[in-house]
């Protein structure tokens, strides 16, 4: 689960990790009388989307003053911003996020996460901060550097002292920076986090080390021990439709084609997917129905795909496991019977009581239902529907 | 021959008396797996499917002498039923739930290394040495006894793998499910050291998705220690970037762990690599 | 280092293991006082040693009304308390525990100790309490439950699950019983304890479960850690002499014979003492000085020996290594100087500088003084000086 | 031949600028050993002893390629410092200092086990191999070059044995110091088991103490794992129980640990032992 920067740095306060004064608003009135609380002649104001990249689409301006503080609130609230990260569309801006000046003499780049093949977390730290971390790996990988941490020891004074020496830090920035990495490992390790981003962490003229951006992820599987954080989840921020289908046991995600697939397993949605590009066709979405097909999980199934108007067939492919294929055919019927489908559906049955399975789609009287067992014969079937 | 499992694995079930672990249990035991009881808190002493059920995993082993342990816990108790299997010197857990925490799962990873306990996923359909043993929740009757050995990340796609193997005219040495979890127990390179050293296994399916690194580390692995022929296929390739695709690691951040780029390594592996899965027969056929 | 039991409750109770009311008094009538405000009709008089077995020696009474509470406090206060654990001249006994009496159903016995072997904490619970848990581990050893506890994984439910299962306890005394383990678990990991041990820990006729008694040691090597348990060093209780060496580098263990030794390496200095006997003659004391061998070292080592009177004479054997022999002949030469010793001296040298060391002895002048290089050699001649 | 140690091992010193640290990489310089640099926390850059100095190991392993640590870090951080070796790759961590906590002392050997570096100590003198390389605190010159493998509890003791050992003609392969500690790294197992595969080791000799059990689980495992001569000697045969002498582990607890059990267990093994440590070279003797 993603949150966003206001909410990171209220949790990085929370720990100790130095930030900036600032505060989310929601109209520019609210940004200029925040602004005008502050010290300082200059401010950033700052678009909260969960997408990175937000400097490239113009949603991050800095103000030298309170009348351009309330300029670019203006010009960035309710925007459609788009960012490398976000679709073509771009996410609409409804906060945003107003923070005083620093003085700058150096930018850092610090995160922390989850390195799947090590199977550890691993601390990354470069000495080239505010650019994107992974060109910096691509041109000068020497200044970054990568530290793993073994959760049999957890984070030591040494890995710290490796990390600034590696750094170059001279001795007094070292112990400030050592600081701030183990206040972040605490952050990081004690709330399930998979990953922690600050990109620029800045270091002031006056030598403090302060956390400029704060990008953070937590393990969704792990939130039910951190109540407080789950409720910072910002539904706007996610698609509707997707966490409608998640909440309903459903996984679901919507892409750019036209043919509405139904699938049980999540590879096999994928492979799904894949094989309906690979024979010319484009897919409208990927769905999971997973383990079940009743009545309700297919009528449900059924009525996220109707939200998507481009679909013009669907094509369901499920193979019978556990899952009896008649028991699936019949489910498909009971949706077809709640919800009118305009639309042809193609349906491949396979595994146990296929035959069956196929039999009573062919016997319903649904003049819109193609019964197929083949895998490819049903995915030419549904491309061909599609045109 | 086979990999792993067997008739001979003495099997407990743990969350036996729930309502997953009873279900699949039962269909374990049907199939003809050497099912020897089952473990659940507060609830020793009962039977339940005609085995007797243990207050833990340590009077289990003791009173049975099980090896083998199939894991239905709920995803908060996962991890600790995980470190419980490995201290009372189970040497197989199959772990079937999803959704465990990473935190949790590197941890009791880490012990179950320690205790020599090998796991096989979480969030994954088991195992099953067709007509011998099934570990599992995968459909039994789908599998035919064979000589191909098939690993896969995902569940249905094993099924769909399989059936296609035997609709064919060949069958199945040993099916793994290894789960579609950032971090999981045996990996591809285990499993297809494994298959190779498998007197019956002759042939090898493997079969990926996006995200993660392991097909990579496959790929390194097979070019220096894998003779056998293998077919691979690799699932998600019209899957966009930065979404999570059902599984929780299956996702492309950056470039990383994108479909394209783990059959280039594979196919550089001298795999035989098939762009949709309903071609892994085809693919069968024309190696023999 | 030991604690006493009273000290040993104390720490239980801010763990909140449960214990029942009592308290440490100086004197008879502080008894008798304390228990006056007790409730009940039953007490318990305990002498507070550091010796195991105080029941044994009569250390331990039970006082049926306040009359008796004052009787049995008089008669132990004061005593020599020879029990299994002291020696044959017992430990005088200036303190006693006061404590109200239970009713009880049934006595376990549970500790939590070191393994050295398996290099991890292991807790032993036995089904029979208020006995020697030796006897019972060879009489019935399957009335104990052992339970090693991997430092990676800590205490775990199933650890608790096993135990209790294998106590046959049923499902509420299970809980009680876990909660209990749980807690003295914490109090073992968090206080550096190498051995606590309850024996026995009741179950009352109305299903509590009480540590009636209550043994604790401590890694001295830990007690840094742990300012407020190093202050409950009772120096009564250790022998002042082996302190007074210990703050000094020097590690000394009073023994019954009459041959003073002084060696550099504990290994070495327990081999000396093993030849001694072996020869005939007989050990008065395992006395380490470690490393150096200065004037200060060696005079305080002759101040400490001269304090057993039944010494007869003094043999010294230096490995030279790192410390050469000449400088040990000097330090030895100049500590005679500090000291009048008027018993012989039988100094074996060998190593760095050995042959110098002799000739420095033998020139001293000292008549008392037998410089021998051969090992056997000079244990021979310190015994035939002992006789 | 020798084990674990000879010229070739590139040698680091952990708490190199400290007063011990110094005056014995000094002495193990003089010896010959290949010291290559040292490690104290924010000194790094300097030079000491002609040799240079880190911040930390891992920049010491990256400089000058160090497998080998000698530690003289003060008990409070030398667990620490253990991690820290074995987190940087080293292979070898000798451990001199005494009075660490056992607590600390089980976590670090955990990880040392997990990252396959092997502990010598902590609380002993080191290991030698004579004329090739010294990673201890023991007087070099008494220890001449031959065919007898030592090892040892105590410091003194090592000295005493070599002194005889050599006084009678023979010499040493390799001597260790093991430790006196309740919890240390190689125990006499794992370097009996190197001295029977060393070529240049034909005698053995082993000498205990009283405490613990380790003395028990060598002569179980000398019984079928080793066929050279083995001469025993257990120091504490007139030890009071419940005292320590001198070493955390020396100590009698109830009947366990004492001199009599050990010896009676080594001596079924078949190993010669010996009732007083002037006696080794005699025996020596006879058995050549």
């Amino acid at each position: 689960m993603n949150i966003h920067e206001y909410q990171a740095k209220k949790l990085f306060s929370d720990y100790e990790i130095p930030i900036l004064k600032g505060e989310v608003v929601f109209s520019s009135d609210g940004a200029y009388e925040y602004a005008k609380s502050l010290k300082g002649d200059i401010f950033a104001v700052k678009a909260q989307i969960h997408a990175g990249g937000r400097g490239l689409g113009g949603g991050v301006k800095i103000a030298k003053n309170l009348k351009e503080v309330r300029e670019f609130s203006d010009e960035i609230l309710g925007m459609q911003l788009i960012t490398p990260q976000t679709d073509e569309h771009g996410q609409e801006v409804k906060k945003i996020y107003i923070e005083e000046g620093a003085d700058i003499s150096h930018q850092y780049y610090l995160s922390i996460v989850l390195d799947r093949g090590l199977e550890k977390p691993v601390i990354i730290a470069s000495l080239d901060g505010g650019v994107n971390i992974e060109d910096v790996a691509l041109s000068s990988p020497e200044r970054i550097i990568t530290t793993e941490i073994d959760s049999l020891i957890g984070l030591q004074s040494f890995h710290i002292a490796n990390i600034c020496s590696g750094l170059a830090l001279c001795k007094e920035d070292s112990k400030v920076f050592g600081a701030f990495i183990e206040k972040l490992y605490k952050f990081y390790i004690e709330n399930d986090v998979e990953l922690v981003e600050i990109n620029p962490l800045i270091k002031t003229t006056d030598n403090h080390f302060i956390a400029l951006d704060a990008k953070v992820s937590f393990d969704e599987n792990a939130l039910y021990r951190h109540p407080k954080i789950e409720e910072l989840r910002d539904i706007e921020e996610e698609e509707e439709i997707e966490l409608e289908a998640n909440s309903h046991g459903l996984k679901y995600v919507e892409l750019d084609g036209n043919i509405g697939c139904m699938v049980n397993g999540a590879g096999l949605a994928m492979a799904v997917m894949d094989m309906i590009k690979h024979e010319g066709g484009s897919p409208a979405n990927f769905l999971d129905i997973g383990g079940g097909a009743s009545v309700e999980t297919v009528t449900k199934a059924f009525e996220i795909m109707q939200t998507n108007r481009k679909i013009k067939v669907i094509f369901i492919n499920i193979f019978g496991g556990i899952v009896r294929c008649d028991l699936v055919a019949n489910g498909i019927l009971g949706a077809m019977n709640e919800i009118k489908l305009d639309i042809p559906l193609v349906v491949r049955l396979e595994g146990t009581n296929a035959k069956q399975g196929l039999e009573i789609l062919e016997n319903s009287g649904y003049q819109n239902i193609v019964a197929i067992s083949d895998l490819e014969k049903a995915t030419k079937k549904s491309i061909e529907l599609s045109k | 021959m086979s990999i792993l499992v067997n008739k001979n694995n003495k099997i407990i079930v743990q969350g036996f008396t729930g309502k997953q672990g009873t279900f699949h249990a039962e269909q374990c035991i049907a199939y003809g797996s050497n099912i020897v009881g089952g473990v659940t808190p507060n609830k020793g002493g009962q039977t339940h499917l005609g085995k007797p059920v243990f207050n833990t995993v340590s009077e289990a082993v003791k009173q049975t002498g099980a090896d083998t342990t199939i894991i239905f816990v709920p995803p908060y108790f996962a991890a600790k039923a995980i470190l419980e299997a490995a201290n009372a010197g189970i040497s197989l857990a199959v772990v079937i739930t999803e959704g465990i925490p990473f935190k949790d799962m590197i941890h009791a990873k880490l012990y179950a290394t320690k205790e020599s306990m090998k796991i096989i996923g979480p969030n994954c359909p088991g195992i099953i040495t067709p007509d011998e043993c099934k570990i599992g929740i995968m459909p039994g009757d789908i599998f035919k006894k064979g000589n191909v050995g098939l690993i896969s990340k995902s569940g249905t796609l094993t099924y769909e793998a399989s059936h296609q193997i035997s609709s064919c005219g060949y069958g199945i040495s040993t099916a793994i499910g290894i789960g579609g979890d950032p971090i999981i127990g045996l990996s591809f390179i285990e499993v297809l050291s494994m298959f190779e050293d498998d007197e019956e296994t002759k042939t090898i399916v493997l079969i990926g998705e996006i995200g993660g690194n392991l097909e990579i580390e496959a790929a390194e692995f097979i070019k220096t220690n894998i003779k056998k022929p293998i077919i691979g296929f690799i699932a998600g390739a019209t899957a966009p970037k930065g979404k999570r695709m059902g599984h929780a690691g299956a996702i492309i951040s950056g470039d990383k762990g994108s479909a394209k780029e783990k059959k280039k390594a594979l196919e550089e592996a001298g795999v035989h690599m098939v762009d949709s899965v309903a071609h892994i027969s085809t693919m069968l056929e024309n190696l023999h």
